[in-house]
């Protein structure tokens, strides 16, 4: 790690650079720097970095950066070094690494890529982490100090320690002590190992255990201890860990499945389109974002009423053109369901597209919680989780207390005489079906950030469904909601040690005993309207 | 009416049974002669590939009539019918896999190829005996059953009806499925059973071979369409409708509605067996997909395509969406899905009899006869 | 609708007429192409129908092959296996076909094999795959293990520096195989037993969070650890999606996918997943006027900016134009013709060097270690000094060690026995190759 | 053939399917014997503490008001529902609890439904046909062969219910009351000892009631019935022991008279009636 020993002179030099304002010069160094970095061989590339990075440019970290996510280019004929500002399709904008001014588009076929490879993207990573040591934000730092861990080396231990003096923050300090602790105890120290001990962090836990087998019994043995206490707290951490994972799969069962749950379930259509309705939300989210490009955040907020409304429109069709004439014959209506399920998969097929769509995940829902070292929360599923809970907490209002829900449980239970009470029960099937489809909509809005928007997102999701509210019991929301946190919770705990095809099969083969147990489900329909 | 006594020779005395044994047995023959002496290039001739389709189709009519006799008579909506057809068919494909013998690129004389290339060492123990005929049989008729009557045994007790039961079917099948997919299970995982050699001592890739397939598969629709005409005309069919539509009369009247389902079931568990086993020579390979509850919901799109509880209705079902299939991808590859989507829609508003009922009708008109036909009750 | 499309349609009907002219009886040379259009594998086969439908066209407009016209004959066998083995009946016994290009997953070639081979007839199957198969009648054009998996094993072990690996897969022959292949290449090199995890996931699998958890417990053990996916299609959007929320990046632990392409890609968003490495024999991101070229075809032929290219469709690109040249070579579409003269035949590849057909009907392939980067296109590290020729038979497999394929007269054998100097091993030899 | 009738007839190998059915023993006691029978269903209580005894070859009329658990007891004496806590006896020596519906149903107890329920996809002879005594296991079943004897048995039969000319027509065709007669026919065909009639002259015109008192009435004696009925009139026409039910337990006993006297039963009862 060569390179980090420039790093001394690169803060140093800095600091002096930042100060003075650039002094432009007819002679530009940077252009020889970057022709020297274009032309090394694999060997070479270090110290060409170096020379970038210790040579104190205030542009050498935006070139790093450029070289580091493969924006460095060469122009073929001319050899001139180019920074590459678009890279997507087959013309290319670009610009002067030097003066930074456009030089609009041109062909890929006329650039040259400047090679790069992870190794030294790593390499980079520790330059511009120990660059951003200095920043102003104490989360920079620490993430900084953070990338540090396990990239020490003797050269870093000075600048580390200097950094360590005036540094405010605890959180950094932290991490800059355990990043040192970590280059420590490789170097056989006893006290570093006190210091990791607390840790949770992996690359803490990587340096004890290559003390573990390392040939230092002394060591060794202080290592183990230190092993042993994290293993405790990693106990408890991981089963945290194993109930969020159940929970955030069963909220995606149960957002999938609570539409079929009103479709089925409340009107006893028995819908198999319900999948692609799902589909037809996911790729409405998929619209948007071609809609708002550059805003994917807005776009997904935006397709959860359209998404909503999308499938809703969807739903009120099919009701209208197929499911109203087959009223009381809940079994054909799965047989033209169906029909329409090929078809809606096709029409997505042939109109969009058979590939995946892409649907990019907004800043704000990648990445994930951070509790401690150890347990973190995929944001994207956290979100997913609590939209789980808000639609079906909405739906249950709809269903108890406005007067669409009273309709509706006043038709399921006894057609003929909601009918002449004067309730237009067409137009209650007409709601209903539209409500169960939007909602499938807005799963399908949901499952977009956690899977394949495709044509066969649908069929992946429309088994599941149908055992979840089976299971649950047809015809109660609260059924649908415990059973499908339940399923999902059991799926992940089973799935460590059953892998992940059996922990399903044995879901199965439990939901078919306990139907047997309970043939009506969980939360079976009391009263004599459910006899028969 | 001189109808005979005995339940199995009722159905001969039916004029539907008669017409449909004659039109499959005409068809048997005729296929049979266009293909054997009509020469190659004449419009006439049906050509080996024709022949093997057409079996496959009645395959498929054979699963349509199972399913038919289950949810036609006794209003079982089975979505899991796939399972039985499948399981059929690995109990054929074990015995064809041990019948490769040390043909295989491995060339070892007891372990299917998979097993080699897998590294396992020895036979598991439930392909034992798969290498002789008359045992792989056995289990074609008794994987299914047993399947049936312990699942059926379970549901029926405990009384689980409707849709519960038609989703736990589902769950049945989906679970094999993921089962089958699975590599240890030993059954050749996502690739399931292929290559083929020969049957019997036929070597399957002859012609000759494939009508001789062809033909058992007739034949064994018309056992089966036999067999199913024969409960359903006995009282015991009866009984299995006043089950569909009354089930606590049927009780008070001292029937074990139970047992009854479970009879049927299991008969018609036995029959998809036959076919699958049959299905697998014809096609050349099985493997998981045959379980999917997608497929299983399609077979009883067949039966409501040709008219529930009619037999027959199932059988021309069965045979037509095929075919459909075969035509649409040919023609239209791309579009096809609308077509056989559009098709499912249309049936199920315009034709809710099915095609069956359309015949029905027209036979009410002439004359009018009171053959029990519940096509009212939903199960 | 493009100025260009509307001369190139001139030119090709210009050409097609003068074909015509010039062989007035000749019937056209008749191309089946036998790949999913609906289904779950629509997917990843639309695009290579369209590729060889383009490939055609481009024949036509050059006045075909030997002064006969291309006719593609396409069926849809909707990812549904058995029908696999039907439609090709139908595309040999009744349409006639002269070859056919198709196939995707091992199940739908393990289903067709037999037809094929029954009906003599000629199968070009351009994807990656297991090995462990030579058949006479079929031309492989995809990877085989030693073409694809064995290479950036290497790399990651020398260049990365890895010494602890996960091998996760989707539970089907060809991650099985693959990962078998490189366990015992790796216990070879000397990886202890510990430092390596096997697992597997059921096709189309979503829910990937204590998977990559797992995976990520397992690369804090000090030594640097990478993954090798064999994950197939549709599972790699959740799995990858789950990677970059998990926050495992690729600097602290490196996946290499060998089903991950441009096609993949182009259903995720690659922010996240920039560095992680997939390895092909071909990238469109090449920097090759060949490549170009095509690229600039495809997206004429597509009418869609955004269209990619990828690893499969080189290979139908290289395994048409073998099939061109063979027909020209042997002067007739006679099935049997062509196998012997197709074997030698060297046609140019897309990434600036040349592909041959070797005696075991497999190819020869340069072996391509790529990056993800931010615009979903793969940026290639690493590449073998030369082309690689395809293995039909694993060095790494017990029982297929001492097998070579040669379908060259005099031997013509798909599995000869080196050890017996037989063809076909025998059980004998099996128990021998246990050992 | 014959070998064929043979192998089809092989069903005597099933016995083990064979009910356990045994004489009921009337000698010393009622025919049904009901005592501390309670049943709630989620918190509500339809039969409380419910005592009653039908003596062999009497005729019961039950009256209450809605709700009053007429139907559950049925349920109950059919095996349909089971009781909380109590024990319902049927002679001295079968107990009721222990049973499941198709036991007590060939015990000889038949029961008609408050609304009609026969079998609409048959014709009337093959719903007559079902409810015939015989062997109702599997393969007896499936082997069956119309004997003549049935035949006129059930042509009696349907004199006796005069459905006769709607011998071979779809019962689902049939009129409201027609349904009502067919299902008691049924109940006629399975000779029980014990039947138990719910509301049988809903929607019935008057002379069709008066048929079905006759009917009803000439059954009493060889067989024991119990009637429950909401129409005054005809079990004033057929009544000589009534009991009235009222919120699951037994309010009053004894003639109609007596009954329709008891202060009680006029007020929770025949108040609300008129």
């Amino acid at each position: 790690m060569g390179i980090l020993r420039s790093l001394t002179l690169l803060l140093i030099a800095l600091a002096s650079v930042l100060s003075l304002p650039a002094t432009a010069q007819d002679e530009d160094p940077g252009e020889q720097l970057l022709f020297n970095l274009a032309e090394a061989p694999a060997s070479k590339v270090e110290e060409a970095i170096n020379a970038i990075v210790s040579s104190g440019d205030e542009r050498a970290r935006g070139w790093i950066e450029a070289y580091g996510n493969n924006r460095l280019s060469r122009i073929k004929d001319t050899g001139q070094v180019v920074l590459v500002l678009n890279n997507r399709g087959r013309d290319w904008e670009i610009a002067n690494p030097l003066t930074g001014e456009n030089m609009g588009d041109m062909s890929r076929r006329e650039l040259d890529r400047v090679a790069i490879n992870n190794r030294i993207r790593g390499q980079l990573e520790g330059i511009l982490a120990m660059l951003d040591l200095n920043a102003a934000d104490p989360d920079v730092r620490e993430a900084s100090a953070q990338d540090m861990m396990g990239k020490v080396d003797a050269s870093l231990v000075a600048p580390l320690e200097a950094r360590l003096e005036q540094e405010g923050s605890a959180r950094v300090r932290n991490r800059i002590e355990e990043a040192l602790a970590i280059y420590r105890v490789g170097e056989g120290n006893l006290e570093a190992i006190d210091v990791l001990a607390g840790s949770l962090h992996p690359r803490a836990r990587a340096a004890l255990n290559e003390a573990v087998r390392g040939d230092n019994p002394a060591l060794a043995t202080k290592a183990k201890q230190a092993l042993g206490t994290i293993e405790q707290k990693l106990k408890l951490n991981r089963a945290a860990e194993t109930l969020y994972f159940g929970l955030s799969l069963g909220s995606v069962l149960v957002l999938a499945a609570i539409g079929l749950a009103i479709t089925f379930g409340v009107m006893g259509v028995i819908n198999m389109a319900h999948g692609e309705l799902i589909m037809l939300g996911a790729y409405t989210t998929w619209g948007m974002q071609q809609l708002f490009p550059g805003q994917p955040g807005l776009a997904l907020i935006l397709s959860i009423p359209t998404g909503f409304m999308v499938a809703a429109t969807a739903g009120i069709i099919i009701e209208r053109s197929v499911i109203q004439y087959l009223k009381g014959r809940p079994l054909e209506t799965l047989l033209a369901t169906f029909g329409i399920s090929l078809i809606l998969q096709q029409l997505v097929r042939t109109v969009i597209s058979p590939q995946n769509r892409t649907v990019v995940t907004p800043e704000w829902m990648s990445g994930s919680l951070v509790i401690n070292d150890a347990l973190s929360l995929t944001l994207n599923r956290l979100y997913v989780l609590a939209f789980a809970l808000v639609v079906f907490a909405t739906l249950m209002l709809i269903m108890r207390k406005t007067r669409l829900g009273l309709e509706v449980r006043a038709v399921t239970q006894n057609r003929n005489m909601a009918r002449s009470m004067g309730i237009r029960a067409t137009r209650v099937d007409i709601m209903t079906f539209a409500l169960g489809s939007g909602v499938a909509g807005l799963a399908g809005v949901a499952l977009s950030q956690l899977t394949n928007v495709g044509p066969n997102l649908g069929q992946n999701y429309i088994i599941d469904s149908f055992m979840v509210v089976v299971f649950g019991g047809v015809g109660n929301l609260w059924g649908t909601l415990i059973a499908g946190l339940s399923l999902g919770t059991i799926n992940q705990l089973l799935e460590p040690w059953a892998g992940a095809v059996l922990a399903k099969i044995i879901v199965l083969v439990f939901i078919i005993l306990f139907i047997q147990k309970r043939p009506k489900g969980l939360f079976p329909q009391k009263g004599r309207a459910a006899e028969g | 009416m001189a109808i005979s006594q005995n339940w199995l020779l009722r159905p001969f005395q039916e004029r539907s049974t008669q017409i449909f044994l004659g039109v499959l047995f005409a068809a048997l023959v005729v296929v049979t002669f266009l293909h054997l002496f009509m020469p190659q290039d004449s419009a006439l001739h049906v050509s080996a590939y024709t022949v093997t389709l057409l079996g496959k189709y009645l395959c498929y009519a054979l699963l349509a009539v199972a399913v038919d006799l289950v949810w036609g008579y006794l209003g079982i909506l089975s979505l899991g019918h796939g399972a039985f057809f499948a399981l059929g068919g690995y109990a054929m494909g074990m015995y064809l896999m041990r019948q490769i013998g040390d043909r295989g690129t491995y060339g070892d004389p007891i372990l299917p190829d998979f097993m080699v290339f897998l590294n396992w060492d020895e036979l598991p123990w439930y392909w034992l005996g798969f290498d002789m005929a008359w045992f792989a049989f056995i289990m074609v008729l008794l994987a299914p059953g047993i399947l049936a009557l312990v699942f059926g045994f379970l549901a029926f007790r405990s009384r689980v009806t409707g849709v519960y039961l038609s989703i736990i079917t589902q769950a049945l099948t989906f679970a094999l499925m993921l089962a089958f997919f699975r590599n240890e299970m030993g059954f050749g995982g996502n690739n399931g059973l292929t290559d083929f050699r020969d049957i019997l001592g036929f070597n399957l890739r002859t012609d000759a071979t494939r009508l001789g397939l062809f033909i058992a598969t007739g034949i064994a629709l018309a056992i089966g369409y036999v067999i199913c005409r024969a409960i359903v005309t006995s009282k015991l069919g009866r009984v299995s409708i006043a089950c569909r539509d009354a089930e606590a009369r049927t009780r008070f009247l001292g029937y074990r509605v139970e047992r009854v389902q479970l009879f049927v079931f299991v008969v018609s568990a036995m029959l998809a067996g036959v076919a699958g086993a049959l299905y697998v020579p014809q096609v050349g390979i099985i493997n998981p997909s045959e379980f999917s509850p997608l497929f299983s919901i399609e077979i009883v799109v067949w039966v409501a395509l040709g008219g529930r509880a009619t037999l027959y209705g199932a059988v021309i079902g069965a045979i037509l969406v095929n075919y459909a299939k075969t035509v649409f991808t040919g023609v239209m590859p791309d579009a096809w899905l609308f077509a056989l989507g559009g098709l499912f829609v249309l049936v199920t508003v315009f034709l809710p009899k099915g095609i069956a009922g359309l015949l029905q009708k027209r036979r009410k008109a002439k004359t009018d006869d009171d053959t029990p036909t519940g096509q009212e009750a939903t199960a | 609708m493009t100025i260009k499309k509307h001369v190139k349609i001139g030119l090709s009907a210009l050409a097609l007429s003068v074909s015509l002219n010039a062989m007035a009886d000749e019937h056209p040379i008749k191309v089946g192409i036998l790949h999913s259009l609906s289904g779950t594998m629509a997917i990843s086969e639309t695009v290579l129908k369209d590729t060889v439908e383009m490939l055609i066209e481009q024949q036509n407009a050059k006045g075909g092959v030997l002064g006969r016209e291309l006719e593609a004959v396409v069926v849809d066998p909707a990812s549904d296996w058995p029908l696999f083995a039907e439609k090709a009946r139908e595309l040999l016994a009744q349409e006639k076909v002269d070859v056919i290009f198709g196939n995707w997953t091992s199940v739908s070639r393990k289903s067709v094999l037999p037809v094929v081979e029954e009906l003599n007839g000629l199968l070009f199957y351009p994807v990656q795959y297991e090995g462990e198969e030579s058949s006479e009648n079929v031309f492989y054009t995809g990877a085989a293990p030693n073409q694809q998996a064995i290479p950036a094993v290497n790399y990651l072990m020398n260049e990365i520096g890895v010494e602890r690996w996960v091998l996760a897969g989707t539970d089907y022959v060809y991650p099985r195989t693959t990962n078998k292949i490189l366990e015992t290449y790796l216990m070879d090199m000397g990886v202890a037993k510990e430092d390596i995890m096997i697992n597997y996931t059921p096709f189309g699998h979503s829910d990937w969070q204590n998977i990559v958890s797992d995976i990520k417990r397992f690369g804090s053990a000090g030594k640097k650890t990478a993954v090798v996916s064999t994950i197939n299609g549709d599972a790699n959007v959740p799995f990858y999606r789950e990677l970059g929320n998990q926050g495992i990046a690729a600097s602290d632990i490196p996946v290499v996918a060998f089903s991950v392409g441009e096609q993949e890609l182009s259903g995720i968003d690659t922010g996240p997943l920039v560095g992680h490495l997939a390895a092909w024999n071909y990238f469109m991101s090449v920097d090759s006027d060949a490549n170009y070229d095509f690229i600039d075809q495809w997206i004429e032929h597509t009418g869609n900016d955004e269209a990619v290219t990828n690893d499969p469709m080189e290979a139908h690109y290289i395994g048409f134009n073998m099939y061109i040249e063979a027909v020209k070579k042997a002067g007739t579409t006679d099935v049997d013709a062509v196998k012997d003269a197709i074997i030698g035949v060297t046609v140019p590849n897309l990434t600036g060097g040349y592909a041959a057909m070797m005696p075991n009907h497999h190819i020869t392939k340069p072996v391509l270690i790529g990056e993800i980067q931010d615009n979903g296109q793969f940026s290639v590290v690493w590449e073998t000094p030369s082309t690689v020729a395809g293995d039909a038979w694993s060095d790494y497999l017990p029982g297929s060690r001492d097998l070579i394929a040669d379908w060259r007269k005099p031997m013509s054998c798909g599995t000869f026995n080196t050890k017996t100097g037989s063809c076909g091993a025998s059980a004998g030899e099996m128990a021998a190759a246990d050992e | 053939m014959s070998m064929l009738e043979q192998l089809t007839h092989r069903d005597r190998v099933f016995d083990f399917l064979a009910p356990v059915a045994s004489p009921v023993d009337v000698r010393h006691g009622p025919i049904l014997y009901m005592e501390g029978v309670n049943v709630s269903f989620d918190g509500f209580k339809a039969i409380n503490n419910l005592n009653l005894t039908v003596d062999d070859g009497e005729l019961r009329c039950i009256i209450g008001p809605n709700g009053a658990g007429k139907t559950t007891m049925m349920d109950i004496i059919t095996g349909k529902t089971r009781p909380d806590t109590g024990s319902v006896w049927f002679g001295s020596r079968h107990n009721l609890l222990t049973k499941n519906e198709p036991d007590i149903a060939s015990l000889g107890i038949g029961r008609k439904f408050q609304k009609p329920t026969v079998f609409e996809a048959l014709t009337v002879f093959e719903n007559l046909e079902l409810a015939m005594a015989t062997d109702k296991r599997i393969l007896p079943t499936l082997t069956a062969i119309m004997k003549p004897e049935y035949r006129d048995r059930i042509d009696e039969v349907l004199q006796t219910i005069g459905l006769q000319k709607l011998r071979d027509k779809l019962a689902g065709i049939l009129s409201h009351g027609q349904k009502q007669w067919l299902e008691i026919g049924m109940l006629l065909m399975q000779k029980p000892r014990l039947l138990l009639v719910d509301e049988p002259v809903a929607g019935m015109t008057e002379q069709e009631m008066e048929r079905t008192a006759e009917l009803l009435t000439s059954l009493a004696g060889k067989q024991s019935v119990v009637v429950v009925e909401h129409d005054m009139g005809f079990v004033r026409s057929i009544a000589r022991q009534v009991t009235v039910l009222h919120q699951g337990s037994v309010l009053a006993e004894g003639t109609m008279d007596q009954v329709s006297n008891d202060p009680e039963v006029i007020k929770v009862y025949l108040g609300e009636e008129e």
